[in-house]
């Protein structure tokens, strides 16, 4: 196991699948404005795992919709990124018109597959994220963890090249979490996806990251960076694992301090 | 007449003594002139006792006027003849008498100028104001004694199309319809200014040249309750109708105040000139031509048989026109 | 110790008192049950009108033919309604509301989303729209005769001027509201224009529209009594045409024939908007907790 | 390596490109361009309609006095607006439709209310309020002139009924789609009755019933246009009353200058509700992404 | 510290501050019916704290909001609850139209609270969660985590003897957590609430509760109660939290794969 404090990186030889260059992002204007970034610059190669750590609050989701081009940055650029890319949102954001096999259909049928391939995939990826019943409910009859995993199955579906993920397994219990640990493993492996992931679990950053980012507070800065180089398959309760995440967590926790004190 | 009680207590009530307020309703419209220079020219004022007060309400349209006089909401008003037949029959004769004449004539057929015998009518649309009105029914019963035959639903020889008012003007100049029967001042417009030309003036076809247009309305009620001030005001019609006789020229001026008053809207000079050389007033009921149209309307299968006897409630007029040396007027078979 | 069935939600209960309806177990008793808890207030609202008319009508306030009595008013209607002419006057007037409102359904839809959409659009014509629907229908006469001579299309004109704004408003404040967290999966799925608006702003307006239908009907309903007045073409007598005569024969009983038959007519218009309302409610949960 | 500035949302920026304000910084720059962009479609939306009439005008296809030019509904429209008549009318007008309106709003809301918590309320009477939104103001006139004679308070008859529909079913449609979430968390914090819909289910039902209030003032305005022809005052014209005037006259640049004025009027209307619209939506959050 | 391996309670001798008996839930009709709760009896004892843990979709929410009387139950009993209750739902399920301090304050004006003392609690309340500078933003411009905190802070402002939360800290870091809990920990003993706590994370769950019961999936039922007797204050790191949260862990692991096998 290697670890690497990371410095700000040179800014030569960078090329990867998600490029921020001196992100700046500010919500507002006038006095009640919110710098939610403040010069984040990350280079994500392709195919790699990054885990985004910060407080809440420190502007991840707002580094993850910048990604995503869905709000518009104040300053900076991000390059290189191959749209759409596949989210799954902190809030499920399913549509109660659909039942759950349609709202994950969707993301199918916008990309104009047939409907019969679209049925199964949506229903092998239903199997995927454990909920192979309950095609046919609608959202609101879902429990909010159940919601969770079918936003999941909706962005695995999209099939994309860069998957952007916020905090997605936060309302499962372990078990479930570690099995869709090891699904979405396989999946990025298989599919040589680029994944960024928001979590506040430092095990199940250090379980699933090649690398993770430390992100600070108000302004949100990349505070570390460290590369994960556990071998995989890794376990969420190994002692590597834990090793590394407790020492991720001291960093984490003096930078909290730091800020609330 | 045997129903009109009312009537002759009013005939023998002192107006002189009256007092009291009377709820006067009347159109802004030309055929209603003895009300508008009634008001206008301050005629009702200066005729009528100090004590009576004239709340006026103009009115849009018949139906309305014969709403509020059931609802008692006015006493009397000037109205044309078909809302007063209606309204007689509705109640079965118990919520109105007709107490006076206003206006004659003034009704007719205008063409398009292609149009010179009645023959050239033969598969052209007629605009009348409203199925089942005065005119509607003047224009089939003419039509029928042209020998074309038309239906309710505008099919026939010539078809007869119900187009409001306001609209026929629009309607004749597209083409929609080469004929109208109307009524002044549309029947002056549509000649002055829509290049119509006068076919049938409807003078023409009844007796003595003269036919209702326009006549006053009493509710029942009042005419039970106020005997006097119903005498007052015939007395203040009467002034207004002499107004007109002696002074046409004020008179034409004070209708178009009034017009004004009631629009932001003053009629063309020229118009309301000929309308009013094609409109007598008076204040004889003319009883026969109420009948003759009942009649026609029932002929050309656009009424059920009414009997408007003892719809005219003269007694008082009657009274009024003595008192001042005039001729009486007589209901004929109606009073 | 004893194990009680509690009746649902206690708590909430009191508030809920009067909308209890008893419970039932089988499927035809549930059944049985819902169509009584409809039927029996409607049946008792119709009970109160009748008793108090037929009290005033009592009481001689009113001439009897000012104000004629139920009973009267039910054999005008029911010797009305066994003539032909009766059923003729709905059977056009329908067809007018019909093909009046599938047009302004139509071209509502499309304006709305086009001024919804176009930021210059909504600022040049937005206001416009409900300075239009302020317009009285007979305001458009002129234009529709113009327009169209005295004919069937002048009347569609006038209704649909009538019905349109409605819709289109409808559509418009169902955009504006759409919750941008669900425009933000769209973007993400990849959704693109004419995509992002079938998939999601449309869905999730259907609240807004249903019941911008449903002004809009009402719209269109009055603009078309107002419009076949314009025309009372080859002359079937419609609704319009009929219910203005009756009005202008000053024949009450008549008259009231007229309006329960609009508001029949209307109940039942009603009735299938509030059933496309309810299923879009029931398959968005938001109903589960009656 | 350069570091640029983008523009935001790129990929949105298709979509959006007719939307695009110039950036500009200052605030007082921020606030001319805001301006700008509300009004040079207006501007240009006008300058089309008054070319493409100018236009037919030329074209000589109808008589002028059928179809007046520009100028001289113009002319007509400064002249009569010198006229105190003019400004009397509206404000008498606006009187009324205040009044009405304001009423209609007390009773709309009230009703709606009962009738989305009732369940044997809305049973008995939920459909007939579009049922009576079809019923044509004219219908009531009788009714109206019955129970007030002609006065002030007919024309008020006419307009609520005219208007109370509209706001009541605003209000229906408004609470039958509140979120259970926030029922569900206004029955935890306690809130019974009157403090639940005080708290939660007024407030959630706000865009709705400001889409149900503007839907109203419509059909109220309409209902006044019709209703001012109950009570005719001389000297005291109204809008409805001169109007009809100047229809009976087929005095077309009048009637152009009456159309033009009560599209005005309703669009400064229209102003009010957008603004209490926009207020809503920016602290809802829902406009964020413009 | 000592463990109980909870074998189903003796009907007899039951008190508490919240007595569920025998309580099913059965969502919808017919065929399509799902049992979520099949028979729970559980005895919350005044001024205790419960942690209930179970796989996604296993009913916690359900039981919660029948407890807080928002749903009715199939059959079965629940009492002695002394209601209002408190309750932080798992959606945060602020309100829009109202300030963060606004939605804060709306607890303490149904209780009839000046308004300004109701200012006051509520920049106390928000000075807990760490939100000090928020007051006056609305809902949409907070993060979410935020969002729960600030629904963290309206329960708390409800000053009700029951407090039932649904994963109140899924969202949050690691140290906000931590601070979250000395403070919960604090409040609950302050004012002797009885608390029902969801969670996924059962190292939370140890960390707080007196008790930690595991509900079975589909139907739910209680599957173990675990009684706590680590000395408080507890550190979530500590050994002791650790060692009884791995036993947990597997327990409810042979529950969750007995299920998914
Ligand atoms: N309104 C509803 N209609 C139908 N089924 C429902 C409804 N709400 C919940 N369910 C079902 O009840 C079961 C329990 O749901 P519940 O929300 O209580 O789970 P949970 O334990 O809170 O899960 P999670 O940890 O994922 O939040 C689930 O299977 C769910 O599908
Ligand atoms: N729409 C918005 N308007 C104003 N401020 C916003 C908006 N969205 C986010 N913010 C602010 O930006 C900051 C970062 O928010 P963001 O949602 O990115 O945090 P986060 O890292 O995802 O937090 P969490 O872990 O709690 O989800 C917060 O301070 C928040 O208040
Ligand atoms: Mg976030
Ligand atoms: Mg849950």
């Amino acid at each position: 196991m290697s670890l690497t404090r990371g410095a700000p990186r040179a800014d030569a030889a960078r090329a990867g699948a998600v490029v921020l260059t001196d992100v700046v992002k500010r919500y507002g204007r006038g006095p009640g404005a919110v710098t939610a970034l403040d010069g984040v610059s990350l280079d994500v190669a392709p195919g790699s795992f990054t885990c985004l750590l910060g407080a809440s609050g420190c502007g991840k989701s707002t580094l993850l919709s910048l990604v995503a081009g869905l709000d518009g940055l104040t300053s900076g650029s991000i390059d290189d990124v191959e749209r759409p890319v596949a989210m799954m949102f902190q809030e499920s954001a399913l549509f109660p018109w659909l039942t759950v096999a349609g709202n994950v259909e969707l993301a199918l049928r916008v990309k104009g597959v047939g409907r019969a391939e679209r049925r199964r995939r949506a229903a092998e990826l239903l199997d995927t994220v454990r909920l192979s019943g309950f095609a046919d409910k609608r959202p609101h009859e879902l429990s909010g963890g159940m919601r969770q995993r079918v936003a999941l199955a909706r962005a695995l579906a999209q099939d994309a090249s860069v998957l952007l993920m916020d905090e997605p397994f936060g309302a499962l219990d372990a078990m479930t979490r570690d099995l869709l640990h090891d699904e979405l493993e396989r999946i990025w492996r298989e599919r040589g996806l680029t994944v960024l992931f928001v979590t506040h679990n430092v095990r199940e950053a250090v379980r699933l990251g090649d690398r993770v980012v430390l992100l600070s507070s108000r302004p949100g800065r990349v505070l570390h960076e460290y590369d994960v180089d556990l071998e995989r398959p890794r376990r969420i309760d190994s002692t590597p694992v834990a090793n590394l995440a407790a020492e991720i967590t001291d960093a984490l926790r003096e930078e909290v301090s730091r800020h609330a004190g | 007449g045997e129903d009109a009680g009312g009537s002759e207590a009013a005939a023998e009530a002192d107006a002189s003594t009256a007092s009291g307020t009377i709820r006067l309703g009347y159109f802004g419209n030309i055929t209603h002139a003895p009300a508008l220079v009634g008001l206008q020219a301050g005629v009702f004022k200066d005729t009528l006792p100090a004590e009576v007060t004239i709340e006026e309400t103009a009115f849009n349209a018949g139906p309305s006027a014969i709403e509020a006089l059931f609802a008692d909401a006015v006493d009397i008003t000037y109205i044309g003849p078909n809302p007063a037949v209606n309204g007689w029959a509705q109640s079965g004769g118990q919520a109105l008498h007709i107490i006076a004449g206003s206006t004659s004539g003034g009704a007719g057929l205008v063409v398009h100028e292609s149009i010179t015998t009645a023959e050239d009518l033969r598969g052209k649309a007629l605009a009348t104001p409203q199925l089942g009105n005065t005119q509607d029914v003047a224009a089939r019963y003419w039509l029928k004694e042209q020998g074309f035959a038309t239906d309710e639903n505008g099919g026939g020889d010539v078809s007869v199309t119900p187009i409001d008012n306001s609209e026929v003007a629009a309607a004749f100049d597209d083409g929609t319809v080469q004929a109208a029967w109307a009524v002044e001042p549309r029947y002056s417009d549509l000649v002055l200014k829509h290049g119509a030309v006068e076919f049938v003036n409807e003078r023409e076809l009844w007796e003595g040249g003269e036919f209702v247009t326009t006549h006053v309305i009493v509710s029942k009620k009042f005419l039970d309750a106020q005997p006097a001030l119903v005498k007052a005001f015939l007395e203040g019609h009467l002034a207004a109708l002499d107004f007109i006789a002696e002074k046409p020229e004020e008179a034409q001026t004070a209708s178009n105040d009034r017009i004004e008053a009631l629009t932001d809207k003053r009629l063309d000079d020229a118009v309301i000139a000929a309308a009013w050389e094609n409109l007598s007033f008076t204040a004889d009921p003319i009883a026969s031509s109420l009948q003759g149209s009942k009649d026609h309307a029932v002929e050309v299968g656009l009424l059920e048989d009414v009997d408007l006897k003892g719809i005219y409630a003269l007694d008082a007029l009657n009274q009024v026109l003595a008192d001042r040396g005039d001729a009486e007027v007589s209901a004929g078979d109606l009073g | 110790m004893p194990v009680e069935v509690k009746e649902p939600s206690r708590e909430l209960s009191g508030l809920d008192e009067l909308e209890r309806t008893p419970a039932t177990e089988t499927r035809w008793g549930r059944f049985a049950s819902r169509l009584w808890a409809g039927t029996w207030p409607k049946v008792l609202a119709l009970a109160l009108v009748i008793g108090a008319w037929q009290l005033v009508f009592l009481s001689g306030r009113w001439d009897p033919w000012v104000l004629p009595s139920p009973l009267a008013t039910w054999q005008e209607l029911a010797a009305y309604a066994a003539t032909p002419g009766y059923w003729e006057a709905i059977v056009i007037t329908m067809q007018r509301a019909l093909t009046g409102f599938a047009l302004s359904v139509a071209i509502g839809s499309v304006l709305g989303i086009a001024v919804a959409r176009f930021k210059p659009l909504r600022a040049a014509i937005g206001s416009l729209i409900t300075g239009l629907q302020t317009m009285p229908s007979i305001m458009w006469f002129p234009l529709a005769i113009l327009l169209f001579k005295i004919s069937e299309s002048a009347i569609l004109f006038v209704v649909v001027l009538g019905a349109v704004p409605s819709i289109a408003n409808g559509i418009i404040s169902g955009i504006d509201y759409v919750p941008p967290g669900w425009k933000r999966v769209g973007a993400v799925l990849g959704m693109r224009g004419f995509q992002l608006y079938r998939h999601v702003i449309l869905p999730a307006t259907l609240p807004s529209f249903v019941s911008g239908l449903k002004q809009g009907w009402a719209f269109a309903w009055r603009s078309l009594m107002a419009g076949e007045l314009l025309v009372i073409v080859a002359g079937q007598g419609s609704i319009g045409a009929l219910m203005q005569g009756a009005r202008e024969f000053n024949d009450a009983p008549r008259v009231i024939t007229w309006i329960v038959t609009v508001l029949v007519v209307g109940i039942l218009v009603d009735a299938v908007f509030r059933f496309a309302d309810n299923r879009i409610r029931s398959s968005w949960g938001l109903n589960q907790d009656q």
